[in-house]
This record gives C-alpha cells, structure tokens and sequence, in this order.
C-alpha cells in the first residue's frame, strides 16, 4: 500500500490523515521495519498526531515533533529534524500534514529536499465530509496542494466513512468516487481505510488495493474516551 | 445638629465656590462637613448647584433632598429648589436676577440684590461674596469671623482685592442682618 | 496631621503619593479627571512621574511592565475605561504583579453617562477579564476612607501579589469632605520583598521572566491552584465590613456600600427616631465579600433590604450569603440618579410594614 | 589553499590558534534550543542583539519584553530579565519598565502582526513620546504564530491562507512601512531598516542593532530597528529561496537604510509661500 522510503500523507481537514499516519506507521513498525512519524501539522493545535505519542512508543515509532510545553503550543513549528528525515533517515517515514492546500504549504519550505527523495504524495480523501463532496472538488484540491508542495500527487486513499454509523454502502461509494478522483488525476487508489474489527462488516468485496484497518488512536478532545456500545470488538469470541 | 444647605445659580456665578468656602469655615470651626456639586451637563448652563452639609457629628448622607437652607443666585435656581426647602427653613435669593416674589411662607425669605449691591460697590464680579455674606447673615451656620479670615486667606496673593471683598461680603452680611432682625430664625449649628 | 478639605479623587491621588506611588499612568475620563490632573501636577513635586498614555489599553500595559519591574504604581479610570484595562488586569493577575486601580464608576451600559453609579459591581468583584482570576476590591463610603483604602491598597498588592480596585461611585469622587493624611505612609514592615521583580538579572537570584503563559496544562492548573490557594488566603484575612445599631435588636437589616450606605444611615437615624428599628450592615471590602458576617448579622432581622445605584449587583452576594433564610428586598436607582434618604426611608419603611415584595428567585 | 603564513607557524602557536575560540556563545543568549525552524531568521536576529548586550557590557542592566507572534517563546531564549507582553503592547509594557526604572536597558522584540497592525497605537505612541527604549521590529510579511495569514507588512499579491488570491491593495491596503511611518515623527529618534538574509546584509544589520542600543545607553533618544526576516514554513519555500525572496520582493518596496538620527533635524515643511 505505501512502499515507498517516504509517504507524504495530504488532504483535506478532517479527512483522516491523521488517523491513517498512525496506523500505517504503527503497521510498518510492527513489520520489523525502523519508522519515523513526523507530525507536520501546523495549522490546528488539537487532534495532532503527536497526541498518540504514548501508542506509538509502546511499538516504536519514533515521533518527530515538537515536544514539552511546544507540544501544545499554537505555533508552526517545523524541526530542523524533519529536513534531516528527507535526506539522511536509513528506515521508513511518514509524514502527516496539516489540512488543505494552507497546511501543505510548509511541504513548499521542504520541498528543495522533498523532490530529491523518492515518496509518495498521497490523498486521504473522505467524500462524506464538506469539503469534499465529490471527484470534482477533490482533484481541485489535490491540484492546489501540488501547487504548495511543489510535489505532483502519485496515490489516493480512500477514506469514506461516518464513525460508528459507517456501513459497506459507504465505505463502497466512497471507494467509487476514490477510483473516479484517482482516474482523474491519473494515479491509483492506493487503499481503503475500515474500522479496525469491523472489516468483515466493511471492507469491500473487491477493493482492488489494500484494505488498511484503522483504529481510532487520537481522539478530538470534545469526545473523551472513547464508551464502546456495540460492534464486532466486544464480542467475545 | 447639622444643616444642610443648597446653594445655587448659573455656571460661573460662583455657587460652587460659595459652597466651598462654607465649608472649609465649617471645617476651621471644628466641625464634620460635606460638600457635593451637581456635575456633569447641568453645569453648563442650567444652574450650578452644590448641597453643604456642617454638622457636629459624621456627615451622613452627602445627598440631601430637603435642604435647611437655599441660596438661589438665578431664578432657575429659585424655581427649582424653592418647594424643597424644609419649613422654617431659610431661602435667601438674588432679587437682581429673580424678577418674581418668592412663593414660600413657612420659611425666613431673604431676598438680596447680590449684583446691584456689588455694582454699587464698584466691584460687579463680587456678587458671590455679597450673597456669601448675606447667606452667612441670614443662617448664622459658620461665623462671620471664620468667613472673613478665609477670604482674606484666599486672595493672599491679590492683596488688592482683600478689602474690595470683605466690603462685599459685609455689605452683603449687614443687608441680611436687617432683613432678618427681629424675625424668628430657624437654628443653627453651634452658633 | 491638619485636616484638609478635598475632593475624593483629589485624595485618593495625595493618598497614594502618601504610600510611596510615584507612578502613575493614565487616560483622561470623567467622572475621574481630578486625579491624573492632580497626579500630573503633584508627582513631578515628589521626583515622581505621570504619563498620559494613548488608551487605556496601554495604560494598563504600562502598569504591567512598571510593576513587574517592582515599583509601585497607580492608575485611575471610570467604567468604560476599567473595561478598556481589563485585558491587562487578566495578564497581571496570571502575572501576579502588585498594582492599585481605581474606579470611579459612572452609569452604563456602554457610553452611558457621566452621572454616579454602582454599576460596575460584578465587574469589580467576579474578576473583570478573561480567566479564573479575582481582585480585592474596596469600597469607601467617606473621602477620608476613600484615602485611607487607597493607601492601604498598596500593601495588599504588595502582600498578595495582585492588582487591588479601589471602587468608589462617583459620589466619592466629586465631593469634598475633611481629610486628614500622614506625611508619609510607609509600607507595612513585613511586607515580602519583591525578589521576583525585573530588575536586571546579576545571576544573584533566578532570571526574572513576567509571564503569565503557561502552555502544559498541568503547569497552568497548578498555577491556577496556586492561585486559588492565595485568594482563599485573602478571603480569610481581608474581610472588611462595619455594622450600625448592631447593639439591640432590630427588625430590619438594610445593606449598602460606597455613599449609598451613607444615604442608608441618614434615613436608618431618622427612623430610628420614630422608634423604627433598623440596623446597617456595610460591606467595605467587596472582594472578598464579607459572606459569614452578614449572615449572622441578618439573623436578628426578619427581613433584608438592598439599595444600590444599580439594578441589583451586590444584590447576588447578599443571596448569596443569606440563602433563604430570610427574605431580601431590594431597592436600586440606575442612569445616574441618586437615593434620596427620603426615597431610602420610604422603602424601609415599605418593607416593615410588609407592603414591600421580596426579590423574586432568578 | 592555505597561506604561507600558516605553513610557517610554529606547532605550538597553532595548537594554540586552534584553541582559540573564534565562534563563541553570547553571554546574552541562553544556551538552550529555540523553537524556530529552520531558515527562519528569527534566531540570528536574537544573537545579534545578544552580541551588541554583551559589547556594550548591559547585559546585567537588560529587561527585554518579547510579544505574541513565533517569538512569544523569547523569554526563554535571552539571558536578561525578561517580560511577555500582550499582544501588541510591548512598547506600552516597556514604557512602564522605563519610567519605573530608568537605570535599566528595556528592549522590545516584535513582529510584523504586534506591531504594525494590534499594537501600531502603542509603538506610534511610544515613540512619539521619545521613550528611550530599543524597539526591534521583525518583519517577515506574514503572521506566523498563527499559521500564514496576512499580516499588515503583506506584499501585494503574496498567497497567504487569508489572502488566497493575492494581497488585493483594493481591499486591503499596501504594505505598511513602519521605519518610514515612525520616521515620519518629529520626535527625535534612531529609525532604521536592515535584513538579514545574506551575510552582509547580517553584518549591516548588526551594527544597526548597536547603534539603535548604544543610543538608548546614552540616555538619548528612541529607536527602531525593522530587520526584513524570513519565514519559510508560512511562505512554503526553501530557505534559500526565502533569502532570495526577500531581496526580490521585499527589499525594493522596504528600502534599506537610515531613516532617521536625532540630531538629523526637522522634517517639518516650510510654511507656504516660504520656499
């Protein structure tokens, strides 16, 4: 699904990025494999990727950001490590950018380093959210966070879904309209992010790319802990 | 015992100072005293006014609605606190510039040319200190002694002006004598 | 010491020169010119200095940075300028720095008027900015506790590290009454010295850093315990409150601040005199406001009555320290009118005879 | 290539040359990691004014205030009694250090959004009243605190996350030039312009920061310095190319230079019909 030194993870706020970095990070760490996550969001001071930092430890992702009282600071932060992970990191990275075009701006400040490594610059899309309600709207995008980054786009993940009130309706539309934006911009869907233990109920019947399950490691501080009610998780089998 | 007083008339006519004076001879003569001006756009234009309040123990309220005493420089003044004035009170008011009778018969009326006295003087700009002095003759509240010192006190610095003042304010004094000799006055503080 | 007569803003202002306030930095506004007037003549006198700021705004921020260098230092306002300062007040109290603020409100909302008012109350009293903060305020009811206050407003600050208001409506800063102040009033001798002060760093002491930004929530929760922790230390200490006709019982409590009070005594003596009985309670320091003194004074009385030049501020801290114990009354004059002692009279008089409705519930 | 001279050197004379410190640590600046990030100008602008502290021998005497802007953190980061000011009321907190405390070396260090667009009555004022305070204003064309907006020193045309068609003059105004704007007071004062995006330009700006402070230790008068800065991050390019940037874009419409001396005289106009 991401096989290259570098995944670049862009889209829209709320689109799940955040969510998809850490899981793939988290899944490449558990492969064996040495990764770096660098949380690039400088737009929003909440919901960062730096919020899993204990989740990520406990696997061994090493996690750059800024750390301390920074952590929650409202400024745009980029370390000076970052520039050193886009030249000189022998394992895995993962990056994870803030929202839209304006948070992929500060791919522009890396982007003399950037277009040297090899990566992916990939889409996370999720067409049940405002912003993105269709192909249209998410290749206009995607082309104005190339425009930022300097980068072109070489994937699409589709991301569709509704928390807990996801079904395989949705998650198969969304993964349509994926195909259809990725048609567009002419790369592949790379993957299709379901809700860890309820792949059986969500995953596609022929997704054509790989199936990544997600679970949910940062939670937007107006929810708390997360109060299971239902689902395949609590089952016990 | 303490006297509340309400002294009154146009800006600049000096009702703010003549307030002031009887309180600080209040204050030369032992006593508590208050003073409190109406502030804000009735001073300009409209009248002045200033409530005094010379009494033997702490001042309670600075704010009086039925004053003992009214010194009205103007006829504005006259109409607006003349009904207020305690019975047996004392209204002292400025016939130079109030073309009617006071209305009042349960009170001591005192009624003074403040600015034809002082023109005749030959110092128009001391009308305050003829009504002063005739309010001081009329009320008995400070002595006239204690007001006397405190003019000459305050203009120290313009010794030319020390005598043209005390004539004033005795003739003003003497004019307010005559008028209330041998009526009933209402009493005052101390005196 | 030779009494004085003075206006109360003229010695509020002498006041504080008493107390060692060389500082002053303010904004012209009425109902409170007298005092950056008299300041800007005065302080230059004493080697002192006096600056007209371009707003209250930087008025408040020029106290910042003048306390947080360890000086004391003064500024005056009236309501709408007070709601001007208050972005500051907020980073002084997080800041902790020692200022003193005087008040002299007028009546609002907004523009409103330049006429006396108490309207300024909850503002006063709840903090006034942005963040769990509270201020000691005080409220004079003479031009001679006016002065005393203000000087005693000083240590407070010093004491505790906070911005202290002095809260007078604008009765005690337009009248005159006899003052008497010493020559010079020093601070109180066991006052902390101010190490924490900006004062240039020789590496004696930790760096001085006046900040009141905290970006870990645990560091800026523990902070703000510490800060709790010392206004439940000024609770403790500086209630101030005095009671008229306590001795013997009375069936009425009535229950006023600021000049007000004074309006209250004025009436309370006359129908004292008619053999109405009738007692005064005057809270003098609103913050921290003297809860447990009222609530035992109010128990002699059956019923409370309220006046204020307001819709009923103080009003809430009355409830508040009374509960339902007994019922409250309230009388309140707005837009810049006064109570007439008769007015206040009237009322009591209402409220005796039971012709008076309590306050209903909010 | 090595020189002659140095082939010559006794062993001993170039172990100790080699010792010899030649890059130190100013006294003035803490020795900790800043949170800027890279290519920003932010941390060269703080050691020159940490070098001029310690050249003048004030560091002891020294109350700096630092904004609310990406050098909020500032307190951290200088060696001196420091003050975090309100947003925009550096030059107010300032003030009240001075006058409070006369003896004692007050600087201010702000951005382009503290002090040109919140805090322009306060920094205006302050000059106006010919405070002797060290103002020195950082000017990168952008809020960067906050994640890219416009900020008052904006270029027309520059994208920015709320000017995203360009700065439009029409609707927002041109650029604000402070140096120009405070020179144009009839106070006396030090006002200057210098940058920082090339070395000579740093070695300009340098002795602009110290002439800007020795003024201020000669009890003489007010003064500003702007330093053009840069901002990769918000601007979304290379740090070298922001350098570049800054001396396309901002260095012909910010011009460098001297603006104005206290002892440079009245700018005031002749009366008409005088000339």
């Amino acid at each position: 699904m991401f096989r290259k030194s570098l995944t670049i993870l862009v889209g829209h706020f709320g689109s799940g990025k955040t969510e998809v970095a850490v899981n793939a990070a988290m899944g490449m760490a558990r492969d064996g494999e040495r990764v770096a996550l660098a949380d690039l969001d400088v737009v929003k001071p909440y919901f960062r990727s730096r919020e899993a930092a204990d989740a990520l430890a406990r696997v061994g992702v090493d996690l750059v950001a800024p750390e301390g009282d920074l952590a929650t600071a409202d400024l745009p932060i980029l370390l000076p490590r970052v520039r050193g992970l886009c030249t000189g990191f022998s394992g895995r990275v993962v990056m994870d950018v803030g929202g839209d075009e304006n948070g992929a701006r500060i791919l522009g400040a890396l982007s003399d380093l950037l277009q040297m490594a090899d990566h992916d610059l990939i889409l996370v899309v999720n067409f049940r959210r405002p912003f993105t309600p269709d192909p249209e709207s998410a290749v206009a995008m995607a082309r104005e966070i190339e425009q930022v980054s300097r980068l072109r786009m070489t994937g699409v993940f589709s991301n569709t879904h509704l928390m807990d009130r996801t079904t395989r309706e949705v998650v198969e539309e969304g993964l349509q309209m994926a195909r259809r934006t990725a048609g567009m911009l002419g790369v592949p869907v790379v993957g299709v992010g379901v809700e860890a233990g309820r792949e059986q109920d969500l995953a596609p019947d022929n997704p054509g790319c790989g199936v990544l399950s997600l679970r949910r490691v940062v939670q937007p501080p107006i929810e708390g802990p997360r109060v299971p009610r239902s689902g395949p998780l609590f089952v016990l089998r | 015992m303490q006297y509340e007083m309400v002294i009154a008339g146009f800006g600049g006519q000096g009702a703010l100072l003549i307030g002031k004076m009887l309180a600080y001879a209040g204050m030369k003569e032992g006593k508590e005293v208050s003073w409190f001006p109406s502030y804000g756009p009735e001073m300009r234009g409209g009248t002045a006014n200033c409530t005094v309040v010379i009494s033997d123990r702490p001042v309670g309220s600075p704010v009086v609605q039925r004053p003992r005493a009214l010194l009205a420089l103007n006829l504005p003044s006259l109409d607006r606190f003349e009904d207020a004035v305690r019975p047996g009170g004392v209204i002292l008011y400025n016939t130079s510039l109030v073309n009617r009778e006071c209305r009042r018969t349960d009170v001591v009326v005192v009624p003074v040319a403040a600015n034809d006295l002082a023109n005749a003087l030959g110092n128009p700009k001391g009308a305050n200190m003829v009504a002063l002095g005739a309010f001081v003759g009329a009320t008995e509240v400070v002595p006239m002694t204690q007001v006397e010192a405190l003019v000459r006190e305050t203009f120290a610095r313009k010794p030319a002006l020390v005598d043209v003042n005390l004539q004033c304010l005795q003739a003003g004094f003497g004019e307010a004598r005559r008028c209330v000799e041998g009526r009933d006055r209402p009493a005052a503080p101390g005196m | 010491m030779a009494r004085k007569l003075m206006k109360g803003t003229e010695a509020i202002a002498e006041a504080a020169i008493r107390a060692g306030c060389r500082l002053f930095f303010g904004y012209p506004i009425t109902p409170q010119n007298e005092i950056p007037e008299y300041l800007s003549h005065r302080l230059p006198q004493v080697g002192g200095t006096y600056v007209q700021a371009e707003s209250e705004v930087a008025a408040s921020n020029m106290l910042y940075g003048a306390s947080g260098a360890g000086v004391r230092v003064l500024t005056s306002s009236s309501s709408p300028g007070i709601s001007l300062m208050q972005e500051a007040v907020s980073y002084m109290a997080g800041a902790e720095l020692p200022v003193v603020i005087v008040n002299i409100m007028r009546a609002g909302p907004g523009l409103g008027g330049i006429l006396p008012s108490q309207a300024d109350y909850l503002q006063a009293t709840k903090g006034g900015g942005h963040g769990d903060y509270r201020v000691p305020v005080l409220g004079p009811w003479s031009v001679q506790e006016a002065a005393n206050l203000t000087m005693e407003a000083f240590d407070i600050a010093d004491r505790y590290r906070t911005p202290v208001m002095v809260l007078g409506d604008g009765l005690i800063g337009q009248m005159m009454e006899p003052v008497e102040l010493p020559d010079e009033r020093p601070p109180a001798p066991d006052l902390p010295p101010k190490t924490w002060a900006s004062t240039g760093w020789k590496g004696d002491r930790p760096r001085a850093v006046i900040n009141s930004l905290y970006l870990d929530a645990d560091t800026l929760e523990a902070h703000n315990r510490h800060l709790q922790q010392k206004y439940r230390q000024i609770r403790e200490r500086e209630r101030r409150f005095q009671m008229r006709f306590e001795e013997g019982d009375y069936d009425l409590l009535v229950v006023a601040y600021g000049t007000v009070a004074r309006v209250a005594l004025s009436a309370i003596e006359e129908l004292r005199e008619q053999g109405r009985r009738v007692a005064l309670f005057r809270p003098i320091s609103l913050y921290p406001y003297p809860y447990r003194e009222l609530a035992a004074a109010a128990e002699k009385a059956r019923a409370v009555l309220v006046l204020e030049l307001s819709a009923g501020q103080m009003l809430e801290d009355v409830r508040l320290a009374l509960g339902r114990s007994r019922p409250v009354h309230f009388h309140g004059r707005t837009g810049g009118h006064l109570i007439s002692p008769e007015e206040a009279a009237n009322r009591m008089v209402e409220v005796l005879e039971g012709r008076s409705q309590e306050v209903a519930d909010v | 290539m090595s020189s002659p001279a140095v082939l010559e050197e006794t062993p001993a004379a170039a172990s100790e040359r080699t010792r010899a410190p030649v890059f130190g640590h100013p006294e003035s600046l803490r020795q900790v990691i800043t949170h800027y990030c890279p290519g920003c100008t932010h941390g060269v602008i703080h050691r020159l004014i940490a070098e001029v502290l310690d050249e003048l021998g004030v560091r002891e005497r020294t109350v700096g205030v630092s904004p609310v802007g990406c050098a909020v953190l500032a307190y951290n980061y200088f060696n001196t009694d420091m003050h975090e000011a309100s947003h925009g009321r550096a030059p107010a907190v300032a003030t009240g250090i001075k006058r409070g405390r006369p003896d004692l070396v007050v600087f201010t260090y702000q951005e382009d959004g503290d002090l040109a667009s919140i805090g322009l009555s306060e920094i205006l004022h302050c000059a106006n009243r010919g405070e002797k305070v060290t103002v020195i204003f950082v000017n990168n064309a952008i809020y960067g605190m906050t994640g890219g907006q416009m900020a008052p020193t904006t270029m027309p045309g520059q994208v920015t996350t709320t000017s995203p068609l360009g700065r439009d003059v029409s609707l927002a105004g041109h650029p604000l030039r402070i140096a120009e704007l405070v020179s144009a007071l009839r106070t006396p004062a030090f006002i200057a312009r210098g940058a920082v995006h090339t070395p000579l330009h740093v070695v300009e700006a340098r002795r602009l920061v110290r002439r800007a402070f020795q003024y201020q230790v000669e009890g003489c008068c007010f003064s500003l310095v702007e330093l053009l800065s840069t901002c990769p991050t918000n601007w979304g390019i290379p740090p070298h190319e922001a350098c570049a940037w800054v001396e396309k874009n901002m260095v012909p419409y910010y011009p460098l230079g001297v603006f104005k001396t206290p002892d440079g005289g009245d700018r005031a106009p002749r009366p008409l019909g005088r000339e």
